[in-house]
């Protein structure tokens, strides 16, 4: 098993530390992991994405040109990975800000309307959370309880006290999100 | 009071205040609310008021200004880290009667490059430097720079800037002011309205002095990088106001003609 | 007596919500529109048209030069 | 195994440092490795082993702060990007000069001059040819992994106090970047000045009534050309250091070289070339100075062609060149300016270069 | 023919400088180069021709000012020795990587580090192969005269304008320190800024409404990849212009290879083996990058082997071993540190290491 | 008057000056009348005096001094040009209870090092800088230094010094006293047994200031290079004392201990 | 009344006959050899030995430290 | 012809200008040469010396560690230089402080006063000129009135008056210069 994915929105969505709580959820699954940031110049408002591989064998490339699944938090970022899934694969994406659908018809197409449940929960910091929850749902790579255990790892020991709320949001996410047609 | 409706008054004639033309149409790559923005429009406004764009050659090193040749429509070049005062200087003394400006951030001018604006400095060259000061280094993600208060939390100060650890904050100004070879130091900031009316003189001033060979001008612009700062653009405007402006105080340090020559061959005469 | 009327442009898509031009207006006519726009900033408007007196000082602080001035006499 | 983690390249260099006990990091920011001093900074070693982190004016300072506690018989190290590793040219000719033990972590972006701050392996060149002046070397560490990134650090600074030269771990920036699981080491302690006085006594300026002093100035030539020759002698001595790793080489006819990222890429490009019944290898020169040559000699001469792939325009090539003198065919594949070759224009590069060219 | 004297090698790059018309020097004093500033301002060729000769505050600064008149579309030029090279690195890189013209002397000294102030050709890598970081080339010219010292100031500006590339005139201490006859060049006027214009109007950033600007940098990697793929093919067209010199090669069975001070005393071994009844020859590479390879191939593989005669540890020995694909035995001799060889000890180890030894 | 034979002077108990035991035997490669040489001199007696041989590390650059280590009986590196501050940060750094010293040219420490010293005095590290300022480059044959005077004659102003050209001479010394890392900046010179003396003292109390770990000291010594200059060396004394004086003025700039770092936590403070 | 005496040994073959001694004596005991030793200088001798007052002066500015001084209270 | 000669002494003794007149006397001849100094720091006082070398073939190597003949103006260049004459060839010294006589047999030695003879002619500037007549008369590789030109071109327009003066240093030198046997 390898599932290879990118994780694609503005700055400050929560996308990098998303791809890193299903990076050491592989990890406590006993999976070879590998998670690369685009990286460039600090400025805020820019698009960030990361590149997450999970896998049971050795990893070779952690930078790659095509992806099992992609998860879409922004125009741009569909802009740039529609076209990047590979056929059969998936297509994640929050629909607030997305003004152009993605139009593929070989690759399963999942909608979460992240941004809203978030508002609704009144906490918009759990907005990553809720589209890892609805990435499992669809894409189940990792075990609930080993992203429980990857969360711990990964979130400050003073924070823990966030983690129910967290676990809400990811199972909260698994329900709400939907395939598109 | 509605006597008059709002697409009257938005018409060409009625512009009062508009995108300088030396500007380019490229959006800035700069976070919301960074000062270099406000910076470079006003460079591009004195150089367009002044008539020199075909007689102005820029220089941005390394730093988050490293892309002004991307929004400003003069020629310009692209230094290493720390050295546009040396490129500079060969520009402008092979091209005598050209304008030669540099802009540069605070860890390029005061930490790598401290050497390169010394010495262009003390030899007085005629050239505006525009020194853009945010007390870190913006571009690679917010680490201390010389200029950074103490106290201040940086990527590399992460429990506050410390002088036994990491030295004293660096009054660069303060020594330029002092160096033979300027005519004009000031330093200025872009945080108000009036404020940068301010510092547009001085930057004017500055390139008025290039034309008139009275020695190298150099304008601090006290700035903020809200993102390295880790705050919101306008309380970084704000917490510069509070403490910055205490240790990096605004004003003139200088104002006159670099030294004249003449009184220094006194000292060997016998 | 004369009185003196502004009105500014702000063009949206390359407005990057800094709010700088917000502080910046004596007369608080601008506000965010709290809408974001294709780079996902929540860009600023008039909020108090009427207000505006065409001071420029938007325009000056504005570090991305997207704010037109306009004024005049009536 | 030691301890667990999921982190950077550049953290645990950071990380592998405080455990390795080491005395001294001096660096600069620069992209994509200020992660480096950043990890230090947050760990605050200093109250834990004592180690000193100092944030130097440049790159230039740096290298001369590292020349500085390298005299002391002190492990200390900097870490820096390409256009900061050239202004480490000069430095670095010196420490070699002295013979002096330091370790400089090189994490490559795409050159030259700006360039980008994407990866690369474009200072091949540079690092193992002696981008400073005068006839020295540094001995080069080319990790592919995190856990490379750990293990290397003490190795490192082991050859380093071994031949007393300065040792490059030269990263690039994808590793420097991405995460992966990594053991860290155990924690060793910093040594004790009586144990550097034991270690390096005849040499160190720990302060003595010995008279140690460091210098690579000799004007008498007669003198100088022995220094030299003693260099010399060394760099052949190092020869036995040479380090290398193979895969999939016992049947196969086809052997990439690759070093770093690029050995990454080939390990894929393998099972897909092997998918399409291509029977490749691979070659991954560890140390890249000294060049494993015999090694690849031995392996090499056997096959029917080499590709040497790299993340710059073609530069080890000339050492695989040399090292199977020229008796198979060899050429070069990869890709430019900060872009990570895919696995499959690799084996599309084997085919046309070799297998259908000649 | 020119004005006839009796110069330094040093004195004549100043004297060459002024007459091919360049717009400005910046240096900064070393040994054993000094007297090429030194000369400049005693010409004081700013009343002459309105040259502009600035004793800068370090190398750093020398270098990128140079990258700065040349992004105007000047003539610039800089000298420096070994440890003043190092410093230029990075600056280097930038203006090959922003594709500027400008020449750059080195007049060698042994290294590495301080080391001695006396001749070497220990920087041949640091100069071919890029002393800087990223996938770069200088055009490097070797004269092994002071009149090639002349000569090569006018070529030297000639191939880095055409090529828009820095040119590394490598020298060595005995060529800038030595007196000999010199034929001047004619004097060529300091081109007008209309000149300039015509000529580089596209890139230089003298001013203009046309936004010419100069830079390196680029962080999209699809686009540096091609900037990078640009210079490899400006590169491949350099091959052309790659020089040599041909010495006693008609009936030759074994070649010497040298550059450079090497290169004279090779062709006095020359005499004294043939004596001796040895027939060799001398194959000078004048560019050593663009390295004469084919020219090399041609000549080198008829020999039964081949010495390369370097004042270093062997550097050049790679380049030619590449050229002659190893298929004739190339073997290394020379001295370091300061040293240069005897036209006997050469002939002595053209015997024990080619024409006993195998 | 010769109630005594010089023979019973010359005794070993009544010497009262001698060479210091801190200086090795080798002959210096200085020339003749070298204000190095007292330099160097008075460095190994404060050494011995304080009894802290085993304790001292010296730094010393290229430049003509470049061979200290053959002299002075201490531990010593030989550093990169310029580099000396950055060298003996670190060795202070690491050994926070070792006296470190550096010993610089006017070429060396105010041309190329500027930013390194520049830097080194404003983290305020605890070491001791020896500034010899002969206003040449003296190992290279006698070129402009930073601190040549207008009109001066050298290999590279052979017509004397000119602003325009050669830009201005620079008092580096002014500069770093006021850095606040700094705790003792002085100038001083050694052409008279009487300035020799004062020289010394002030050596002997920078050492003292990094014992008492007060912040950076530094000593310019105000020097000849009789080579250089192409004056025999007591002419050069001489000339000196007519011309360099006016310029270099000799005495203490500032003595003190470093900024209190506490006084520079307010600024952040709300 | 004590009176004081002092005498100066230089090294010869270490004096670099600067003469930076010659001009520090306040009691002009110091001059030129008018020889030269093994490094071709012309080192420095006592002239005018009885004048010492053996106050140190010229070891003090010596550069190469070759003088050694001696005094006796007589 | 070839002649390899090193000239060696004191800094100050005139060696590198008295190398430089025999090289462009050697032009003036029409012949090559090459001129090579030591080089070091700048210290007053060291030991200077230079590599004449006069030939009329190509010159290969500047620096040599053999020469024709050697011309030693102290006692260090002596201990340096007397073994490196070849044999056969030519020592010439001025006695004046030297302390340990030459004492090959292989070669040719010769002496000239020189520091008696410029002292006794009122002008110390001279004696490198009587030197020069010294060599000159033992190996005469460039005729005189090649070297009058030769010094008309090496020394500064504003010095030419001194020119009669240097011929008769160099014919006095000729005139003194005494083999030692
Ligand atoms: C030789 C070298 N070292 C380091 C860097 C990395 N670098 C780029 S910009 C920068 C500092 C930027 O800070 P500043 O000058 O204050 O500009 P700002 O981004 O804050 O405007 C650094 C260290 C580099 N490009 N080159
Ligand atoms: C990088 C580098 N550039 C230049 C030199 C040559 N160099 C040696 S010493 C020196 C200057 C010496 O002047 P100063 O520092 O004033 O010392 P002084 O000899 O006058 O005591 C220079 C330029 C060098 N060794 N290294
Ligand atoms: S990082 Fe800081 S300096 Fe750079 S663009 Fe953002 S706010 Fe401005
Ligand atoms: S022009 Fe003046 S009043 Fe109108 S919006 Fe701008 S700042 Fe406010
Ligand atoms: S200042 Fe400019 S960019 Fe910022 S919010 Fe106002 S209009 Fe938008
Ligand atoms: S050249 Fe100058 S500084 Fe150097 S030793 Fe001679 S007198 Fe002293
Ligand atoms: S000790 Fe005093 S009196 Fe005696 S020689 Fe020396 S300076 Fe003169
Ligand atoms: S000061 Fe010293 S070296 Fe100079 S003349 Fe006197 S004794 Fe000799
Ligand atoms: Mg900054
Ligand atoms: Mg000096």
């Amino acid at each position: 098993m390898t599932e290879e994915i990118i994780i694609a929105g503005f700055g400050g969505q929560g996308v990098l530390s998303m791809g890193k709580i299903i990076a050491y959820s592989g990890i406590m699954q006993d999976l070879e992991v590998c998670w690369m940031p685009s990286y460039g110049p600090e400025m805020r408002g820019g698009t960030a994405n990361v590149t997450v591989i999970v896998s049971d064998k050795q990893i070779s490339s952690p930078i790659l040109h095509q992806f099992d699944t992609a998860i879409v938090l922004n125009q741009p970022s569909m802009d740039k990975f529609e076209a990047q899934v590979k056929p059969g694969g998936i297509l994640l994406y929050d629909p607030n800000g997305i003004t152009k659908a993605p139009t593929r018809k070989d690759i399963k197409i999942y909608k979460i309307d992240a941004t809203e449940i978030a508002a609704n929960m009144g906490n918009v910091k759990i907005f990553n959370m809720i589209v890892l929850g609805a990435y499992l749902k669809v894409r189940p790579v990792v075990k609930l309880e080993n992203v429980m255990k990857g969360l711990a790892k990964s979130i400050p020991a003073r924070h823990h006290n966030l983690l129910p709320l967290n676990e809400d949001a990811i199972k909260t996410g698994g329900e709400h999100v939907v395939e598109v047609k | 009071m509605a006597d008059i409706d709002i697409k009257d008054i938005i018409k060409e004639e009625n512009i009062v205040y508009k995108k300088s033309s030396i500007l380019l149409d490229k959006v800035m790559h700069y976070c919301p609310g960074c000062s270099h923005g406000v910076t470079h429009k006003l460079i591009a406004e004195v150089i367009e008021e002044m008539g020199i764009q075909d007689q102005t050659i820029g220089v941005s090193p390394v730093g988050c200004s490293v892309f002004a040749y991307n929004y400003l429509n003069v020629d310009f070049q692209e230094a290493a880290h720390g050295r546009a005062p040396a490129v500079a200087t060969a520009i402008k003394r092979l091209l005598p009667d050209k304008y030669v400006f540099t802009y540069q951030g605070d860890g390029d001018l005061a930490s790598i490059g401290a050497a390169e604006i010394l010495h262009a400095c003390n030899r007085g060259e005629h050239i505006v430097c525009i020194f853009v000061n945010n007390a870190i280094y913006g571009m690679t993600g917010g680490q201390m720079a010389p200029t950074t208060l103490v106290g201040m939390k940086t990527a590399t100060t992460p429990y506050g800037r410390d002088v036994d650890r990491n030295g004293y904050p660096m009054k660069i100004t303060e020594l330029i002011a002092q160096l033979p070879g300027t005519c004009y130091v000031t330093r200025q900031s872009v945080e108000t309205a009036a404020a940068v009316r301010k510092t547009k003189k001085a930057i004017r001033k500055a390139f008025e002095n290039q034309r008139d060979k009275k020695g190298t001008s150099f304008i601090e612009v006290v700035s903020t990088c809200n993102s390295g700062w880790k705050v919101d653009p306008v309380k970084a405007n704000k917490w510069m106001e509070d403490h910055m402006f205490k240790f990096y105080p605004l004003g003139d340090l200088k104002d006159s003609t670099r030294d004249n020559p003449a009184d220094y061959e006194q000292y060997i005469k016998d | 007596m004369a009185k003196i009327k502004g009105a500014v442009v702000i063009d949206k898509e390359l407005c990057k919500g800094c709010g700088l031009c917000i502080v910046a207006c004596p007369a608080n006519v601008l506000g965010h529109s709290g809408e974001v726009n294709g780079k996902g900033y929540d860009y600023v408007k008039m909020v108090n048209p009427d207000a505006c007196v065409g001071c420029a000082s938007c325009g000056t602080v504005c570090p991305d030069s997207v704010i037109t001035v306009y004024k005049v006499k009536i | 195994m030691g301890e667990l983690r999921l982190m950077k390249g550049n953290e645990v260099i950071a990380e592998a440092a405080i455990r390795a006990g080491v005395d001294g990091y001096f660096g600069y920011p620069i992209t994509p490795q200020s992660e480096v001093m950043e990890t230090l900074m947050i760990r605050k070693p200093w109250e834990e082993t004592g180690m000193v982190v100092l944030q130097a004016e440049s790159e230039v300072a740096s290298i001369n702060m590292v020349y500085g506690g390298a005299a002391c018989g002190k492990k200390v190290m900097t870490s820096s990007s390409s256009p900061g590793y050239s202004l480490m040219q000069e430095g670095l000719s010196y420490i070699a000069g002295a013979e002096l033990p330091c370790v400089v972590v090189n994490v490559v972006r795409g050159g030259p001059g700006l360039g980008t701050i994407q990866p690369s392996q474009a200072d091949y060149f540079q690092v193992t040819k002696g981008g400073g002046h005068g006839d020295y070397h540094v001995i080069a560490l080319a990790p592919n992994s995190v856990q490379e990134m750990n293990d290397f650090v003490t190795l490192a600074f082991d050859l380093a106090f071994k031949y007393r030269t300065p040792v490059v771990i030269l990263s690039d920036g994808a590793i420097g970047q991405m995460m992966e699981k990594v053991y860290l080491s155990d924690f060793v302690p910093r040594r004790t000045e009586e144990e550097i006085r034991k270690e390096c006594g005849d040499w160190c300026t720990l302060g003595s009534k010995q008279h140690n002093y460091i210098t690579s100035l000799e004007l008498d030539s007669a003198i100088m050309e022995q220094r030299n020759l003693h260099l010399q002698k060394k760099y052949e001595d190092m020869q036995k250091e040479a380090r290398y790793e193979e895969y999939m080489t016992e049947d196969a006819e086809y052997l990439f070289v690759a070093f770093g990222s690029a050995s990454r890429i080939c390990k894929k490009s393998i099972e897909l070339a092997r998918e399409k019944g291509i029977k490749v290898g691979l070659f991954r020169p560890i140390t890249l100075y000294p060049f494993p040559s015999k090694q690849l000699y031995q392996l090499g001469t056997k096959m029917k062609g080499i590709l040497s792939v790299e993340m710059n325009a073609g530069q080890m090539i000339e050492d695989v060149k040399l090292a199977v003198e020229c008796k198979v065919p060899v050429e070069w594949a990869g890709r430019n300016g900060g872009i990570i070759p895919s696995p499959d224009e690799i084996v599309v590069a084997l085919e046309s270069k070799l297998i259908g060219g000649k």
